[in-house]
């Protein structure tokens, strides 16, 4: 298990090598890596955005992920997780952030990492800004992110 | 009482961090009066407060949650990570 | 779209990066890694794999491959996808097969990497032969493979 | 007509591909029958059918698929690729 909060960017590849180094017992690893489009809004909009400033809530977030993660762990069968989260000012292009999940099977990393980003957007403490030609706009909360969140509650 | 904003209300109240004599205040509710009570930048900030979240010693936290034994309270908006 | 077959090895970073170079319209990439477990057995089994053995159809693979990424390409807004499909003889810890699904968003993105997973595993005319302490021995498919790619199918 | 054999149907025929003359075999099924005739490896390859899948030209097919224009026939069990 291993979280980072940073401004540096990260290389995917080292991280997966990372988690696998010296082991064989891993069958399946999926990694998701989120990045800044150049287009605002949902369906790709018209907006260009030259940059994007991203806050977070420090000790707080740490600790958000940490949870996130932990229950990740609890719910599947997993060898080993990563997540990265990038902060300050980012442009069109740059990874944002980055989830791994490794498991014996497939299915399980495929869905500990949905998971992990479902609540890594609805929980941790991050707030982006997009530079537009018109201004700085802080992005709003997405519905459909609670509602994917929302799919993972247990009965 | 360390009170924090981030986001817009931060850039709306001005300050991202200030000490605050909670006085009487029994729940986030309660502080979120008394910060309105100050001036206009804090009634704006907290005009909506649908769009207000909060943390108590970096828990996630309702508005009407009690302060009681709270060191640290973060005002936000819902977040947008990942 | 990018499809390749080989014995060499691949590097999942060197594979992400160049799908998103000089672009700054995918706001998402989600990454499958398959790998040689040394143990047999879907749970994890006591049996010891010294090597696996990976044969494949040459001709029809490619072919497999092209209409099983053209599909993931009908079925979602992706931006960009790669898979690629080692074969010859590995050993455990080795990497197998990688897919990449890039998108503009996240759930686009994973559901076409479990998409091409789900295909490959069932149309790709691959098979893999363990070497255990007790000999060679075949892999047989998996009903929990037919069963992941049937959830896949238009009613 | 090319006939191509992978995996255990390769080992126990021990061949992975010959030519074959099809005679009168009208679909897939008729050419198996061709070829268990021809001798104990053939008949032990595809003595459980269920195990055995088949490709004309390269295109997954069924067992009684026609023959007609095929020019290429492989048999495999089913894949584990992955």
């Amino acid at each position: 298990m291993s979280i980072r909060v940073q401004t540096e960017d990260f290389d995917v590849g080292a991280e997966v090598a990372e988690l696998t180094a010296g082991r064989a017992d891993i069958g399946a690893i999926v990694t998701f890596t989120g990045l800044v489009r150049d287009h605002a809004g949902s369906g790709g909009g018209a907006e260009l955005i030259a940059a994007m400033e991203l806050e977070h809530y420090p000790g707080m977030t740490e600790k958000a992920l940490a949870e996130i993660e932990a229950e990740a762990h609890q719910r599947w069968p997993l060898q080993a997780t990563t997540i990265i989260h990038r902060f300050g000012r980012l442009s069109p292009g740059d990874r944002i952030v980055l989830v791994v999940a490794a498991s014996a099977h497939r299915q399980a990393a495929f869905d500990a990492a949905a998971f992990l980003m479902d609540y890594l957007k609805t929980r941790a403490p991050f707030w982006k800004k997009e530079e537009t030609p018109d201004g700085g706009r802080w992005v709003d909360a997405r519905c459909e992110d609670d509602a994917a969140a929302e799919r993972w509650r247990k009965g | 009482m360390k009170v924090l904003y981030f986001a817009w209300l931060r850039e709306r109240i001005g300050v991202g961090a200030e000490d605050v004599d909670a006085g009487g205040a029994a729940t986030v509710a309660d502080l979120i009066e008394t910060l309105k009570g100050r001036d206009a930048r804090y009634a704006a900030a907290f005009g909506d407060l649908s769009a207000v979240r909060v943390a108590l010693d970096q828990e996630q936290a309702e508005l009407d949650a009690s302060l009681a034994g709270a060191r640290e309270v973060a005002f936000f908006p819902p977040v947008t990570g990942g």
